[in-house]
């Protein structure tokens, strides 16, 4: 099985796709916070970190966004607080790329122990759509544009950060045109 | 290993069924898997629920807003956030006749929450990578940054001196918290503070000639008891946001404002006249306003006599004061002498009190008296003197001087004479001219002349400054139980100046001034030195006025004559010595670079002395730019502490931790406190023991951590307790316990604090009424901390006779920067407490331009072909940089104004603001041995001068790159 | 009309220009996408092209009871919304890096004559004037909308745009004749100052007028002979519409800024005051001379140990007295934030 | 009354989709003759005031041809008038009745709606939309319609499609029976928009092929 084939059978399932997620908010996170990270900190520094080298990226939404944090801050705390996460006493910011990923991680998560709840897990595909759609999507993009690490290892993460995202959004927007009274989100 | 598709897809595998939220709190697992799936249909349903605060906590913002410090806020959190934050509007009216105080806070304070989460802000230690300057960093660990600044430290200290590590202690700093760890740290370790007073030019040196002190002032409630109010140099709209409501009420209550200032400045809009006069000739103006109310015959001269050094007597031959030992054998050689028109006979002036008694100095004296040994001189009053001065001042001859016609000279004269309760405003603009001094003089005399001084609604105003008082008692003794024992020692010495009649205020003055004195003694204290000074000789801007010969300054000698004798005779503090180069400077709540005059020197001279430097902030600033490391801390609603406020706005306001410290920045307090651990273990690593410092005392480096925390009582996390101490250590508030005022966030001054910097104001704090300063001398006769013990317009010290400034005099501004035809004077912003917002997008958006912009009067804009909004070059002989003209009707022709605070990374091109300004030392500044002209805490210091800067602008064809 | 109005008096001799106002409406209601140029308060420096610039040019209102066409402000007559590249500047490694926004090409901003003022030195002169949406008794931009997306709420006055009705036509933007209406472009509809409404509906005055240290502004409804606003308005008429020709009947007023003396050519102070009062009265109307009058002879009175119970009232010397029936704390009043897509009417 | 407006059968749709695909050339396009919204049923005196001497709706000539494969029905229009991006799109309606006799000019009555498909030049989703009179338009059903555009040049040409039947409530379109049909074209670049327009005066017969 190819990699990609292999990748597609993972995200086949609510568990697969909850354990791909809690995997990619590890990577995301600095080295110093997880054991066994798969980068190196000075790799991950020089890619991520914008204090430390003119090549890095920020893997924060806040960089991105021209406008108030506070808006955005907003927004992902409602989207996290509607499905009962409360932020840790000494959390990252909220709008933290690996904090993201946790939060999908989770809506998976749920939706692996919906079973056969189709309510449940028609709510749940639809958070996990707009929340995409409104956030993750436009970050990953963001990073993967401003990405100028020249390490493998940074480039591939991001590259599987981006093809998991698509093939989630893809997933999400066929379940949603399947049933035809969800409003589209624009 | 790298990350490739096959070894992801392994690692997911294995977290199949897991469940990591590091950054959450989930719902209880216990819930029904069921019920944890909320129904959802868009995105909208996110923004169905209301939006609620978790917390509201009251808080405010501890940085150097001086004349407007501080406001109560409350600060809204949720989910560990802070969104927002809107002005507390709690402080209870002080009686039914004035306007309370409500609601305070400026629109600096009401977007401080955006700052907070910007990408910019730095919250790990960053080490620099490459060169200084470079802007290239790299995260350390706590450990690793302080362990490297730990050894830095060690081979500094043992191989050169306990004198070669510097703090340099911006404007922000609080005397409270932080400046507990800073005390504690260079009292153990004799390291050396700046003490930046002068050096961000707010040394008010005419004050200090004339009171024998700078801080003292009203409360900005006073002022609606005043019937004419000058906002005299200053521009209260700009600098005294929160309680500016005052002068305006006070309008309504039927008092005169008259603005006297070069430009039709925002204040001015609210005066009922405005006076526009040339940059730098204000002592003119005021002198001519003296001149009509002696010659007019309206001296108010009960107040006079008692209050002021008119009456006593100067010999003629060397022109000092008469003293009772010169006329009568066994006579005091410190008491003055005055005639007594009583007793027709000369008598001693009282010493002990300012009370006359049976006395009725004569004002107006000039006789020949015989001395004790037998020869016969001249002597006149002070007042017979200053009157020949004062003859030269007519409306003509001081109008000319200072551009108003000779009515608005006597129109400004005829309403101070009619008004009954005479006031001015706070500002440190004038001190900020070369002569700024005798301008200051030339006004305390109007006041002095008139008795508009030390009662309700009438003062001359000083220095703002109220600071609690607990630190002293926190930072000096070795730990709280020996305070007493500390203490104690000074006992003998207090009694002793009690018994020969010198007054609480100056003996209190008087131990301030021994932290310029590392070693004395008395009492092993913390080391301060001039930062004037230091920037000035180590930090070479001194070379800047190589060329100030040819400015037209005065000088009888070249400047660094007088800077050599000064330091020489001990006149004006400087540590470390001048052979002795500095070689850490860590940088607390400053941003030098920024804020020095002339700072590209110090880039030039200070840095390549420097062997590490240490910027301590939450952002990155222009001296962040420049430093070895940066260490994050806390901004303000991440922590707890208290400071100093003054008594414009008397109510103590504190910081409450709305939201614990983002990522791993830390309070000011934990930081010195860790870096103290790392000093002691490194030490003993290496078995450094102590050290002496260069006057012999014994510096401990491995037992540091446990004498800072008092073996542990204050360790890294207690900066609450520090603050509960230093609150209850002090006597300026009884009534609310501290966590009290945690919870209500700011109380009233309930008693005039007892400690060096804050004595000054020497007036009780009523509960229900105004503050009025000074009222310890005028109401109780106190003798004032001066020569004379009073009111001093005759400064008898040889400098001020070599440079004829014994008496107040105007001298015109000196062409300082070369002969240039504009002159560039400048302002506090409207947008920015110094730095802090100055790169604020929100400010910068409701500014009149997000860069630097220099305002050119119409005229003189036209003349050189500049157009509002064009690219200029600024220069003289000392430098030049570029920015913006914008054109405007309100500057007077010859007169350019920028507006302070801007970053060095805003200006375009090479340069910035203060690369044009060369601020020479003034020499009288440099005077010492003198009752009252010597270095204390924050006054007596040399100043910087930049309000007479010459120059000329060119314009460019676009932005210089 | 509605069956009463909540009005507000700006006593423009108080006002500081420091736009703690704007600061506070903006932190609290600004902060989405597609709003980052809008403030729905603004302080400009008059004379001056204020905000949007140059506004009183640009037609609307009624004119003899008939709708004036009007111009639609674009986006950089307001000012634009300026992205700065502090990320550059701090972490880019390049130091000749500068604070610039917008890369340079930033035009105008929403206050960038601030300070400037007309006339010649020494005789120049300006003043403050602290503008919001004045809740027209006869809105321009109510009577303008073909979908009827702005209502006047029944029982205090206060216009507001229902989002949900909304198309993004515009024709609001043009016929306000104080060009007060901003349009958000990624949502695709009107948005305007809505007066505080969730803080006025629980008793909390309005953020503008509650965080002004000026104390410049009185809070209250028009009808009510106990609040400041009937008393300045009606019962001591020192507080007058700003530009009424426009025929919109606002509701909020001014008191007009009494001015330091000019200065003849000798440089000696005349009796005229340095802000033209005809320049006033283009603004303000005729009454000015009468109010300026009164303000001077009132104080007069003070100075000379008199009573005056307009004094007293524009001192304001309880501060809370300042906001009608709006005094609660918005400590207390939860939440005191909305989003407009759950707007209650 | 013109002639009515043929919905050919065809055998897939698909291809139709795209307004430049080479099969449309079979099907020859009907052009409709539009008028400006008479300034009088302009619903607000400001809206009135502004445009009463300013030309709008200036577009007289819109070509359109429709094709339906018995599940999905697909409409082509083209007509001058590309504008600059500014602060008004370019947008076109298509008007088909909901219940009773509606009348166009007031778009439609309390009793008798009519049923919208508004395409917008900045946007790619075709809103649905019921009027009930001027100023009414409020969301309609949900319904998946698409739309297809091309600028070439100054022309625009436009596929608007949405399935036969009618869903949720939608207006009816069957094969072989006739219905009504309207249009409205709003040229951005002259700040047209609400109901300062072209439309087409009266209805047009549409007759679906079975």
């Amino acid at each position: 099985m190819t990699p990609g084939g292999e990748l597609k059978a993972l995200l086949g399932s609510a568990a697969g796709r909850s354990a791909v997620y809690a995997l990619l908010a590890r990577c995301f996170r600095h080295p110093a916070q997880v054991e066994q990270h798969p980068l190196p900190a000075p790799a991950f520094e020089a890619a991520f970190e914008p204090a430390i080298s003119e090549h890095a990226c920020s893997l924060r939404a806040g960089a991105y966004w021209a406008h108030e944090q506070s808006t955005l801050f907003e927004e992902l705390v409602r989207f996290y607080e509607h499905f009962g996460l409360a932020r840790a006493e000494h959390a990252e910011l909220p709008d933290h790329l690996s904090v993201q990923f946790q939060f999908m991680h989770y809506l998976a998560h749920l939706e692996d122990e919906a079973r056969a709840d189709r309510a449940a897990i028609d709510a749940l595909t639809r958070a996990q759509r707009d929340f995409l759609e409104r956030q993750l999507r436009r970050l990953v993009y963001a990073v993967h544009g401003a990405l100028k690490s020249g390490d493998a290892g940074c480039r591939e993460l991001v590259a599987l950060a981006v093809s998991c995202v698509d093939a989630e959004i893809a997933r999400t927007s066929r379940a949603a045109r399947r049933n035809p009274d969800i409003p589209s989100t624009t | 290993m790298n990350v490739d598709r096959r070894e992801f897809l392994r690692r997911a595998a294995a977290l199949v069924g897991s469940l990591a939220l590091p950054d959450f709190v989930p719902p209880p697992a216990a819930a029904a898997s069921r019920a944890r799936v909320p129904a959802y249909a868009s995105w909208a349903d996110v923004y169905r629920k209301q939006w609620s605060w978790d917390r509201v906590v009251r808080s405010t913002h501890h940085l150097n807003c001086w004349f407007q410090a501080h406001c109560a806020w409350d600060v809204y959190v949720k989910d560990g956030l802070v969104f927002r934050e809107e002005q507390a509007g709690e402080y209870e009216p002080v009686n039914a006749h004035l306007p309370d105080y409500n609601p305070r806070g400026c629109q600096k304070g009401g977007c401080f929450s955006t700052r907070m989460y910007e990408p910019t802000r730095v919250t790990h230690p960053l080490k620099r990578v490459g060169p200084r300057g470079g802007g290239r960093w790299e995260r350390v660990s706590w450990e690793a940054a302080l362990d490297d600044i730990a050894d830095a430290y060690l081979d500094v200290t043992v191989e050169e001196g306990t004198d070669r590590t510097i703090w340099d202690l911006g404007p922000g700093i609080d005397l409270g918290v932080s400046m507990a760890a800073q005390g504690r740290f260079s009292m153990l370790t004799q390291s050396v503070g700046l003490d930046m007073d002068g050096e961000i030019g707010d040394s008010r040196r005419g004050t200090l000639e004339t009171f024998g002190k700078i801080v003292f002032e009203r409360s900005a409630d006073d002022y609606f008891y005043s019937d004419l109010i000058l906002f005299w140099g200053g521009n209260p709209l700009y600098t005294q946001i929160p309680q500016a409501h005052f002068y305006t009420e006070a309008r309504y209550g039927g008092a005169r404002i008259i603005s006297i200032t070069p430009d039709y400045n925002p204040s001015a809009m609210k005066a009922d006249l405005w006076i526009p006069i040339k940059p730098g000739t204000d002592a003119a103006l005021a002198l001519a306003v003296c001149r009509e109310i002696v010659f007019g015959g309206h001296v108010d001269e009960a107040f006079v006599r008692e209050q002021t050094d008119l009456p006593l007597l100067v010999r003629g031959d060397t022109k000092r004061y008469l003293r009772e030992a010169d006329i009568a054998a066994g006579g005091q050689a410190a008491y003055h002498v005055l005639w007594d028109a009583q007793s027709g006979a000369l008598r001693a002036a009282p010493y002990r009190s300012l009370a006359l008694e049976a006395l009725v100095p004569e004002l107006d004296v000039k006789r020949t008296v015989r001395l004790a040994d037998g020869t016969d001189v001249e002597v006149r009053s002070v007042y017979s003197l200053l009157k020949d001065r004062l003859a030269e001042y007519t409306p003509e001859a001081a109008g000319a001087e200072c551009g108003a016609s000779p009515a608005l000279v006597r129109r400004l004269a005829g309403e101070i004479i009619a008004a009954k309760r005479l006031a001015n405003i706070s500002q440190t603009s004038l001190c900020k001219y070369f002569h700024g001094n005798l301008a200051e003089r030339s006004i305390a005399l109007v006041f002095a002349l008139t008795g508009n001084i030390g009662r309700r609604g009438a003062n001359f105003s000083g220095f703002p400054l109220l600071t609690p008082d607990g630190g002293d008692k926190f930072t000096i003794p070795p730990s709280l139980s020996e305070a007493a024992a500390t203490f104690g020692k000074l006992e003998p010495l207090i009694k002793q100046r009690m018994a020969a009649g010198d007054t609480h205020e100056m003996i209190v003055t008087d131990l301030g001034r021994l932290l310029f004195v590392p070693g004395n003694p008395l009492l092993r204290l913390p080391v301060w030195t001039s930062g004037t000074l230091f920037w000035h000789v180590h930090g070479g801007i001194g070379e800047l006025a190589e060329k100030s010969e040819s400015w037209g300054l005065g000088n009888k000698r070249p400047l660094n004559e007088y800077v050599e004798e000064s330091i020489a005779k001990h006149w004006q503090p400087l540590n470390p010595p001048p052979d002795r180069p500095p070689r850490i400077m860590i940088s607390l709540c400053s941003n030098p670079l920024r804020r020095a005059r002339g700072a590209d020197k110090l880039l030039e001279v200070l840095w390549p002395k420097l062997k590490k430097i240490v910027v301590l902030d939450w952002r990155v600033s222009s001296t962040g730019r420049q430093a070895d490391y940066i260490l994050p801390v806390a901004p303000w609603y991440e922590r707890t502490s208290l400071k100093w406020v003054t008594p414009l706005s008397p109510y103590l306001t504190i910081t409450n931790a709305a939201t614990p410290p983002r990522g791993e920045s830390k309070c000011d307090w934990d930081i010195i406190v860790m870096l103290a651990r790392h000093i002691q273990a490194r030490a003993k690593a290496r078995g450094i023991g102590s050290v002496k410092s260069p006057q012999g005392l014994e510096v401990r480096l491995d037992t540091l951590y446990d004498d800072l925390t008092m073996q542990g009582a204050f360790k890294e996390g207690d900066d609450d307790k520090v603050a509960r101490t230093l609150y209850e250590l002090g006597n300026t508030h009884k009534k609310l316990t501290w966590d009290e005022l945690k919870e209500k966030g700011f109380a009233r001054f309930e008693n005039l604090p007892d400690e060096p910097s804050s004595i000054g104001n020497m007036c009780e704090i009523p509960p229900d009424d105004s503050i009025v300063p000074l009222t310890f001398h005028v109401r109780d006769k106190v003798p004032y901390p001066t020569a004379s013990r009073r009111i001093q317009f005759y400064v008898d010290h040889p400098y001020y006779e070599e440079l004829d400034e014994l008496l107040p005099r105007y001298k015109a501004p000196p062409k300082i920067g070369g002969d240039y035809p504009l002159v560039m004077t400048g302002g506090k912003t409207r947008w920015s407490i110094h730095s802090t917002w100055r790169d604020s997008p929100l400010m910068l958006k409701l500014e009149r331009s997000p860069e630097p912009y220099m305002l050119v009067a119409s005229p003189d804009a036209a003349k050189r072909g500049i157009a509002d909004g064009d690219w200029i070059r600024v220069r003289n002989d000392v430098g030049s940089f570029a920015t913006i003209a914008r054109v405007s009707p309100n500057l007077r022709p010859g007169q350019t104004l920028m507006y302070h605070a801007w970053e060095q990374f805003q200006f375009s091109g090479a340069g910035d603001m203060n690369s044009v300004s060369p601020t020479p030392l003034n020499p009288v500044e440099l005077a010492g041995g003198h009752p009252h002209l010597t270095a204390g805490v924050l006054q007596g210091q040399n100043s910087v001068f930049d309000r007479d800067t010459r120059i000329d602008i060119e314009r460019l064809r676009g932005r210089p790159s | 009309m509605s069956t009463r109005q909540v009005a507000m008096v700006m006593d423009l001799n108080k006002c500081l220009g420091c736009q703690t106002c704007t600061v506070a409406c903006k932190t609290l209601w600004t902060r989405r996408e597609g709003m980052g140029h809008m403030l729905w308060n603004t302080v400009n420096t008059q004379p001056g092209t204020g905000t949007p610039h140059g506004w009183e040019t640009m037609g609307g209102g009624f004119a003899d009871g008939e709708a004036r066409p009007g111009h639609r402000p674009a986006l950089d007559e307001y000012g634009r919304d300026w992205a700065f590249n502090h990320q550059d500047v701090f972490f880019g490694g390049d130091s000749k890096e500068r604070l610039v926004p917008n890369g340079g090409a930033y035009g105008k901003g929403a206050n960038h004559d601030e300070d400037t003022g007309a006339g010649e030195y020494p005789n120049s002169y300006y003043f403050y004037l602290p503008r919001i949406c004045n809740h027209c008794t006869h809105p321009a931009c109510l009577e303008a909308c073909p979908r009827q997306a702005i209502g006047k709420r029944e029982e205090d006055g206060i216009v507001l745009v229902d989002e949900g009705r909304c198309k993004g036509y515009r024709f609001c933007q043009e016929a306000c004749p104080y060009k007060k209406i901003y349009f958000n472009e990624e949502e695709g509809v009107a948005q305007k100052c809505i007066f505080c409404f969730p803080r006025i509906d629980q008793g909390v005055t309005t953020a503008c007028s509650r965080q002004c240290p000026g104390r410049v502004r009185f809070v209250g409804y028009l009808d009510d002979p106990a609040g400041p606003i009937h008393k300045l308005v009606n019962v001591h008429q020192v507080a007058l519409p700003l530009h009424a020709e426009y025929g919109t009947q606002p509701n909020v007023y001014y008191v007009p800024p009494l001015s330091p003396p000019k200065l003849d050519p000798d440089g000696n102070p005349t009796d005229e005051p340095r802000i033209p009062t005809e320049y006033l009265v283009s603004l303000f109307g005729a009454r000015v001379h009468e109010v300026l009058a009164k303000l001077e002879a009132e104080r007069a009175r003070v100075r000379d140990g008199g009573e005056s119970e307009l004094m007293d009232l524009l001192i304001s010397r309880k501060w809370l007295d300042m906001f009608g029936p709006f005094t609660r704390h918005p400590r207390e009043a939860q939440p005191v934030h909305f989003h407009p897509k759950r707007q209650p009417t | 009354m013109s002639a009515p407006l043929a919905s050919r059968r065809v055998a897939n749709l698909a291809p139709l989709l795209d307004p430049s695909h080479a099969d449309w050339e079979r099907h020859a396009a009907t052009r409709i003759a539009l008028a400006p919204t008479p300034l009088g049923l302009q619903p607000t005196p400001y809206v009135r005031n502004t445009w009463k001497d300013r030309p709008y709706g200036a577009l007289l000539a819109l070509d359109v041809a429709s094709v339906h494969d018995g599940r999905g029905w697909a409409l082509r229009a083209s007509w001058e008038g590309v504008s600059a991006p500014g602060d008004f799109p370019d947008a076109l309606a298509i008007a088909l009745p909901l219940a009773g006799r509606p009348v166009l000019a007031t778009m439609g009555s309390a009793e008798a709606p009519i049923h919208y498909l508004r395409w917008r030049a900045d946007r790619e989703a075709v809103s649905s939309q019921i009027a009930h009179g001027i100023g009414s338009s409020a969301a309609g059903p949900p319904i998946a319609a698409h739309a297809a555009a091309r600028a070439a040049g100054t022309r625009w040409q436009l596929v608007v499609s949405r399935p036969l039947g009618a869903p949720h409530g939608a207006a009816a379109l069957q094969a072989g029976v006739s219905t009504q049909i309207g249009f409205a074209v709003w040229c951005g670049g002259n700040d047209e928009r609400a109901g300062i327009k072209a439309f087409s005066i009266d209805w047009l017969e549409l007759a679906l092929d079975a």
